[in-house]
C-alpha cells in the first residue's frame, strides 16, 4: 500500500512539473499564476498521500493551511490586474 | 520509494528557486517564488518538521507571496534597472558556486550520530504541560526567544510605520481600498474569511498538544483580514488608535507579566510552576495571537499616494 | 545516503543560488527574492539537521524546529521591511537602484 | 554556571527598554519622550546595580530556570558590564541631546519623525544589552536582527530619497550578514547539539565544518560591523541620518556586532584562531585606517568626512586581534590587550557620538556642512568647536583619553611579540585622526567669509551635552585607577613626561602634513604631489562601494579566512 501511495504521489508531482511549463513560458501573466495554482494544489495532494504514509494526520492540517493561502496569493495576484482596484495606486 | 518523492520534490525545488534567481521577468519570478514557498511546505512535511511545514507555507508561501506580488506591481512603472555586466556574473557565478560547495562539503561532513537535544526535551516535557515538544520549547525552554521575536516583529512595524509621509500620520497610513461591490473580489472576501476563521482557531488551539499554533494561526488570521481590506469591506485603523495600539503591545507586555508571575511562583523569569504551567502557557498565547495578527497584517504595505509629498 | 543528507545537499545548492541572486541582480526586489531563497536554503539545512537528531519518538530535533519557527517570522519581518522601504523609495523617486548618484569631487563648488 | 542571585538584574537591563518602548508606543505624542526619560533612568539605576555586582562576580541567570543547553542563559562579565556602562552614558547623552531636535512641534497630536526616534532609540539599547549579556547564538541572531531593524530606520527619518537608497543598501547587506551568522549557527549546532557560548568554549575543536563557522560568523558580523571593505553602506547612511541619528548609529550600533565578533574569538572560539588569521583581520583594520582617513580628508562636507573617520576608527578597533593572539598556547587570550581593545570602543563611542552631535550644532546654526565655509564657525559656537577638538584629541589618543591607554596597552603588546609593525599603524593611525581633526579646526577657527551669515540659535542643553560626552572620553583614562579593571598600575603617572609630549607633537605634526597633502583645496590653487594618491584612494574606496565588489570581498574574506584557519593548523 505504501509503494502504491508514494508512486502516485511522485506521480502527481511529475505531472504538476509539467504544467509549471505555463510558468515559465507565460505568455499572460494570468498564465503563470494558474501554473502556481495547479502547483499549490498538486502539492497539497502530494501532502496528504505522505501524511497518510507516515501516520501524522496534522498533516492534515498543513494541507489545509496550503489550500487557504495558496487562494489568498492568487487573490493577491487579482487585486493587481482587477480593472476597478481603483485607489490611486501608481 | 521515500527516496523518489524527496528527490522528486528537491528536483522541482531547486528548478523553481534558480527560476526564481535567473528569470529575466520579475514578475515570473515573483510568481515561481509562491510556486516555491508552496512546495517548500511540501518538502517540510518530507522532513516531519510539521510545524515549520505549517510556518513556511503560510508565512513563505502566503503572506510573502502576497507582499512580493504587490510590490512587483507597484514597481512596474519605475525607471528600468540596467541588467548585470559580464564582471558581475561572473563574480556571482564564482561566489554562488563556492558557496554551495563548501556548505555540500560541511553537510557530509557533519557527525555521526547526530547530535540531539530531543531527548533532553522528551525528559523535561511533563513538567510544561502541553504534548507538542515545539511549544514547550517555543513558550518554555527557550521562552525568551519567542518574547523577542514578538519583540522583533512590533520593532519592524515601527520601522515600516516611520516609513510613512508625513502627511498622513497619525491617520490610516496608504489609500483605502476600494473595489467592485459585486465583483468576485468582495464576493469571495465575504465567503473565505469565515472559513479562515475557523481554522485559524482550530490551528491555534490544536497547537498545545499537536503541530500548530500561535504564529501559524496569526498568520491565517492576518490574512483573512488583509483580504477584507483589499475588498474594501474594512479599513486599515490610524496609527494613533488607542485599541490598536494596545493590541499591538498587549502580546509582549502579556508574556513579559506571565514571566514576572514566574518570579514570584517559582523564583526565575519565565519560570512555569509545575501545577499551572498548561494554563500559563495558553494565557501567553492568548495575549499574543491579536498582537501577531495585527502586525502581520499590518507589514504588508498598503499602497502609498503618488509622490505623496514635496 | 539518507534522505536528511539529500536534503542538507539541497540545501546547499538553494544557499548557493540565492547568494548568486543577492550579488547579481541590480534590482532591490530582486535581491529581496534571492535573501528568501538564501534564508529558506539555510532553514532547510536545519531541517535536514534536525531530522537527522530524530530520536525519542521524535521525528526531529524539537529545538531546532522550534528555532526555525522564529527565524522564519524574523526572515519575514526583514522582507516586509524592505519592501516596504523599497516601496518607499519608489514612491518619492523613479530610480529604485541601490547605487548612488556618484560622489564627483567637485559636486558642491564653494559659493 | 551557577546561577547568581542577582542575576535577575540582566533580565531588567534587556528587557525594560523594551518595555519602555512598547509603554511610550503606547502612550504616544507628548508622552512619548516623557516615558522615555523616564526609562533611561530606569535603566541607567539597573545598568549601575548591575556595575557594583559585577565588579565581585560575574552574573548568570537561567531563564525559565531552565539550565543549557535545553534553556538559554544570560551572563555578564566584565566586558559586557562594561560596555552596557558605556551604551549607558551614550544613550543618556543623546537623550539629552536630542530633547528638541525630536519634539513634538507645536499644533500637532503626535509627528512621525520624534515617534519614531524616540522607540528606536530605546530598541537599539535594549538590543545592544541583549548582545551584551545573551549567553545563546541563536538568542544572540534574534538581538542582531533587532539591532538591526532598530538602526536602520533611523538612517531615513527624513524620508528623502537619498536616505532611504542609503538605509536600505544598509539592510540589504546587513541582511546577507545575518544569514552568514545564522547559517554558522546551524552549522554549530549540527555539529555540537548546544547554542550556549560556555558549552560550546569545552566542546569546540578545530575541524572543517568549525572552521567554516568561524570564517562564515565573523564575515557576517563585519558586514554589519562595516569594516573596510565591507562599508558600503556606512558613509551614506551615518552621514545622511540626523545628527542624533548619526550618533547612535556610528557610537553605538556598529558596537553590538564588533562586541560579538569578540565574544566570538574569545569566548566561543578561541582555539580554533590561527595566528595568520588574526593577522588578516588586524590588516583589514589597518586598511581601513589609511583608506577611511585618506577618504575622510577629501570630503568636502563635515558630516561625510566624520561618517569616514568612523570607517577609519572601526579598523582601529580591529587592531587588537592580532596582538590578543598568544603564539605559543596557539590560541586567542584576553587579557590587557581585550582591555585595551574594550576601551578603545569605548573611547570611540563616546567621541565619535559627540562629533556627530557637534557636526549636527555646526550644520544647524550654519545652514550647511561644507568644510570649506565653515569660517566663523568658532566664534559662533565656542562651546561646539571646542567638543569637536575635544573628541578629535580623544580619538587621537592623547592622555588622559582612554584611546591613550589603548593604545599604550597595545604598544606594549606589540613590542612583547615583536610585532613593530602594529606600532606603525597604530602611531600613524593617531596621526591620521590628528590630519582631519587639525583640518576641520583650522576651517573653524578661519575668518567668516563675507558677506557673514544668518547664524540660527541651537539649543544650549545640545551643546553642553556634547561637550560632556567629549570630555568623558576625554578622562576616560583615569579607569584605569579603578581597582575592579584589573590594569597595571602608573599607565598614565606622568602625562608630561618628555616622550609624551614628543609622541604628541610628532603625532600632531604627522596629522599636520597628511592634511596639508590629501585635502582638496580650491581649484587655483596647484594641489599637493599627494592629492593624486588622495584621488586614487577616493576612486579605489568608491570602487569599492559597488555592491557587485562589496558582496566579493565579504565571501573573498570569509575564504581567505577559512584558507587561513585551514593552513594555519597543517603548518
Amino acid at each position: 500500500m505504501t509503494e502504491f501511495l508514494l508512486g502516485s504521489a511522485c506521480a502527481i508531482l511529475v505531472v504538476v512539473a509539467v504544467g509549471l511549463v505555463r510558468l515559465l513560458r507565460g505568455p499572460g501573466e494570468a498564465d503563470r499564476m494558474m501554473a502556481v495554482q495547479l502547483l499549490g494544489t498538486g502539492s497539497t495532494a502530494v501532502m496528504l498521500i505522505f501524511g497518510a504514509v507516515i501516520r501524522q494526520p496534522a498533516v492534515i492540517d498543513v494541507a489545509l493551511i496550503v489550500a487557504l493561502l495558496s487562494a489568498f496569493a492568487g487573490l493577491a495576484f487579482v487585486r493587481g490586474i482587477s480593472p476597478n482596484s481603483g485607489g490611486g495606486d501608481e | 520509494m521515500t527516496a523518489w518523492l524527496d528527490s522528486a520534490a528537491l528536483i522541482l525545488l531547486i528548478g523553481l528557486a534558480a527560476w526564481v534567481v535567473l528569470g529575466r521577468n520579475t514578475f515570473a519570478a515573483v510568481a515561481g517564488f509562491i510556486a516555491y514557498g508552496m512546495l517548500l511546505g511540501l518538502v517540510w512535511v518530507e522532513l516531519q518538521g510539521i510545524d515549520v511545514a505549517m510556518t513556511e507555507a503560510a508565512i513563505g508561501g502566503g503572506l510573502t507571496g502576497a507582499l512580493m506580488i504587490g510590490a512587483a506591481r507597484r514597481l512596474k512603472s519605475a525607471a528600468p534597472v540596467a541588467p548585470a555586466t559580464a564582471g558581475t556574473l561572473v563574480i556571482a557565478i564564482g561566489v554562488g558556486a563556492a558557496m554551495a560547495a563548501i556548505l555540500a562539503a560541511c553537510v557530509l561532513a557533519l557527525p555521526n550520530p547526530a547530535p540531539s537535544l530531543a531527548s533532553l526535551v522528551a525528559g523535561n516535557i511533563a513538567a510544561t504541560g502541553v504534548q507538542n515538544p515545539i511549544t514547550a520549547v517555543l513558550l518554555a525552554f527557550r521562552s525568551m526567544d519567542t518574547l523577542l521575536e514578538a519583540v522583533v516583529l512590533l520593532l519592524a512595524l515601527i520601522a515600516v510605520w516611520s516609513l510613512a509621509p508625513d502627511a498622513e500620520w497619525p491617520g490610516r497610513i496608504g489609500v483605502p481600498q476600494t473595489a467592485n461591490p459585486n465583483g468576485i473580489l468582495a464576493y469571495i472576501a465575504r465567503v473565505l474569511p469565515p472559513i479562515g476563521l475557523v481554522i485559524g482557531f482550530y490551528i491555534f488551539w490544536a497547537g498545545a498538544d499537536q503541530p500548530g499554533g500561535k504564529f501559524q494561526a496569526a498568520t491565517i488570521l492576518a490574512a483573512m483580514w488583509l483580504l477584507i481590506i483589499s475588498a474594501g469591506l474594512g479599513k486599515t485603523p490610524p496609527v494613533s488608535s488607542r485599541w490598536l495600539r494596545a493590541g499591538l503591545i498587549a502580546g509582549p507586555i502579556g508574556f513579559i507579566l506571565v514571566g514576572a508571575y514566574g518570579v514570584a511562583s517559582t523564583g526565575a523569569f519565565l519560570g512555569l510552576p509545575a501545577a499551572y504551567a498548561k494554563p500559563l502557557i495558553v494565557t501567553i498565547e492568548i495575549a499574543l495571537l491579536p498582537t501577531l495578527t495585527l502586525i502581520l497584517a499590518l507589514l504588508i504595505p498598503p499602497p502609498l499616494r503618488k509622490r505623496a509629498e514635496a | 545516503m539518507t534522505g536528511a543528507t539529500l536534503h542538507g545537499l539541497a540545501a546547499a545548492i538553494l544557499i548557493g543560488l540565492g547568494v548568486f541572486g543577492l550579488i547579481a541582480h541590480a534590482s532591490p526586489l530582486r535581491k529581496i527574492l534571492a535573501f528568501n531563497i538564501v534564508g529558506s536554503g539555510v532553514f532547510l539545512l536545519a531541517g535536514a539537521l534536525a531530522r537527522r537528531g530524530a530520536e525519542a519518538g521524535f521525528g526531529g530535533d524539537p529545538v531546532l524546529h522550534a528555532i526555525l519557527i522564529t527565524g522564519i517570522v524574523v526572515a519575514f519581518s526583514a522582507t516586509a521591511m524592505a519592501t516596504a522601504m523599497l516601496l518607499r523609495l519608489r514612491s518619492v523617486t523613479d530610480r529604485t537602484t541601490l547605487a548612488e548618484t556618484p560622489p564627483r569631487h567637485d559636486a558642491d563648488p564653494p559659493a | 554556571m551557577t546561577e547568581t542571585p542577582a542575576g535577575l538584574l540582566i533580565v531588567l537591563a534587556v528587557l525594560l527598554p523594551f518595555v519602555g518602548m512598547m509603554l511610550a508606543l503606547m502612550a504616544g505624542g507628548r508622552n512619548t519622550p516623557r516615558v522615555a526619560a523616564i526609562t533611561i533612568v530606569c535603566v541607567v539605576v539597573t545598568v549601575a546595580a548591575i556595575g557594583l555586582q559585577v565588579a565581585h562576580a560575574p552574573l548568570v541567570y537561567q531563564l525559565g530556570g531552565w539550565a543549557p543547553p535545553l534553556g538559554v542563559a544570560l551572563r555578564a562579565d566584565g566586558p559586557a558590564a562594561g560596555m552596557m556602562a558605556v551604551v549607558t552614558v551614550v544613550v543618556a547623552a543623546i537623550a539629552l541631546y536630542a530633547r528638541r531636535d525630536f519634539a513634538v512641534p507645536e499644533g500637532l497630536v503626535e509627528a512621525r519623525a520624534p515617534l519614531a526616534f524616540w522607540l528606536l532609540l530605546l530598541a537599539v539599547w535594549g538590543s545592544l544589552n541583549l548582545i551584551f549579556v545573551s549567553g545563546d547564538l541563536f538568542t544572540l541572531y534574534v538581538g542582531l536582527e533587532l539591532l538591526t531593524f532598530a538602526g536602520v530606520p533611523l538612517v531615513c527619518l527624513d524620508g528623502r530619497a537619498e536616505t532611504l537608497r542609503a538605509a536600505l543598501r544598509y539592510l540589504l547587506f546587513a541582511l546577507m550578514g545575518s544569514l552568514l551568522y545564522l547559517l554558522g549557527t546551524v552549522l554549530i549546532f549540527g555539529v555540537y547539539g548546544t547554542l550556549d557560548i560556555e558549552l560550546l568554549s569545552r566542546v569546540i575543536q578545530p575541524s572543517l565544518v568549525t572552521r567554516t563557522v568561524l570564517a562564515l560568523m565573523t564575515a557576517g558580523l563585519l558586514a554589519k560591523t562595516a569594516l573596510f571593505p565591507l562599508h558600503i553602506w556606512l558613509p551614506p547612511a551615518h552621514a545622511g541620518a540626523p545628527a542624533a541619528a548619526s550618533a547612535i548609529l556610528s557610537g553605538l550600533v556598529i558596537k553590538g556586532s564588533w562586541f560579538l565578533i569578540v565574544r566570538l574569538w574569545f569566548d566561543v572560539m578561541p582555539g580554533v584562531v590561527t595566528f595568520g588569521t588574526a593577522q588578516l583581520l588586524g590588516a583589514m583594520g589597518a586598511a581601513a585606517i589609511v583608506v577611511g582617513s585618506i577618504v575622510a580628508l577629501r570630503q568636502q562636507r563635515l558630516k561625510l568626512l566624520v561618517a569616514y573617520s568612523t570607517v577609519a576608527q572601526i579598523g582601529y578597533l580591529f587592531l587588537m586581534f592580532p596582538l590578543a593572539f598568544d603564539a605559543s598556547a596557539g590560541a586567542m587570550s584576553g587579557g590587557n590587550v581585550l582591555t585595551a581593545g574594550l576601551l578603545q570602543a569605548a573611547s570611540h563611542a563616546t567621541a565619535k557620538a559627540s562629533m556627530f552631535m557637534a557636526a549636527g550644532l555646526f550644520y544647524k546654526a550654519l545652514g550647511h556642512d561644507r568644510i570649506a565655509e565653515l569660517g566663523g564657525a568658532a566664534r559662533a559656537l565656542p562651546i561646539t568647536t571646542l567638543t569637536f577638538a575635544m573628541a578629535g584629541l580623544a580619538l587621537m589618543g592623547v592622555v588622559p583619553s582612554g584611546a591613550y591607554l589603548a593604545k599604550k596597552l597595545l604598544l606594549a603588546a606589540a613590542a612583547d611579540q615583536g610585532q613593530w609593525w602594529w606600532t606603525v599603524v597604530l602611531q600613524g593611525g593617531a596621526a591620521f585622526t590628528a590630519g582631519y581633526t587639525v583640518l576641520v579646526l583650522r576651517r573653524l577657527l578661519a575668518s567668516p567669509m563675507a558677506p557673514e551669515r544668518e547664524i540660527a540659535r541651537v539649543s544650549r542643553l545640545s551643546e553642553c551635552t556634547a561637550l560632556a560626552l567629549a570630555l568623558a572620553s576625554l578622562l576616560l583614562g583615569f579607569v584605569a585607577a579603578v581597582p575592579g579593571i584589573g590594569l597595571p598600575s602608573g599607565l598614565i603617572s606622568n602625562p608630561l613626561a618628555p616622550s609624551e609630549l614628543l609622541t604628541i607633537c610628532l603625532v600632531t605634526g604627522g596629522g599636520c602634513l597628511l592634511a596639508w597633502g590629501f585635502a582638496q583645496r580650491p581649484s587655483s590653487v596647484r594641489p599637493a604631489k599627494a592629492a593624486f594618491v588622495g584621488v586614487l584612494v577616493e576612486d579605489f574606496d568608491g570602487l569599492l562601494r559597488q555592491w557587485p565588489a562589496a558582496s566579493l570581498s565579504l565571501f573573498a574574506f570569509a575564504a581567505a579566512m577559512g584558507w587561513l584557519l585551514q593552513s594555519g593548523t597543517a603548518a
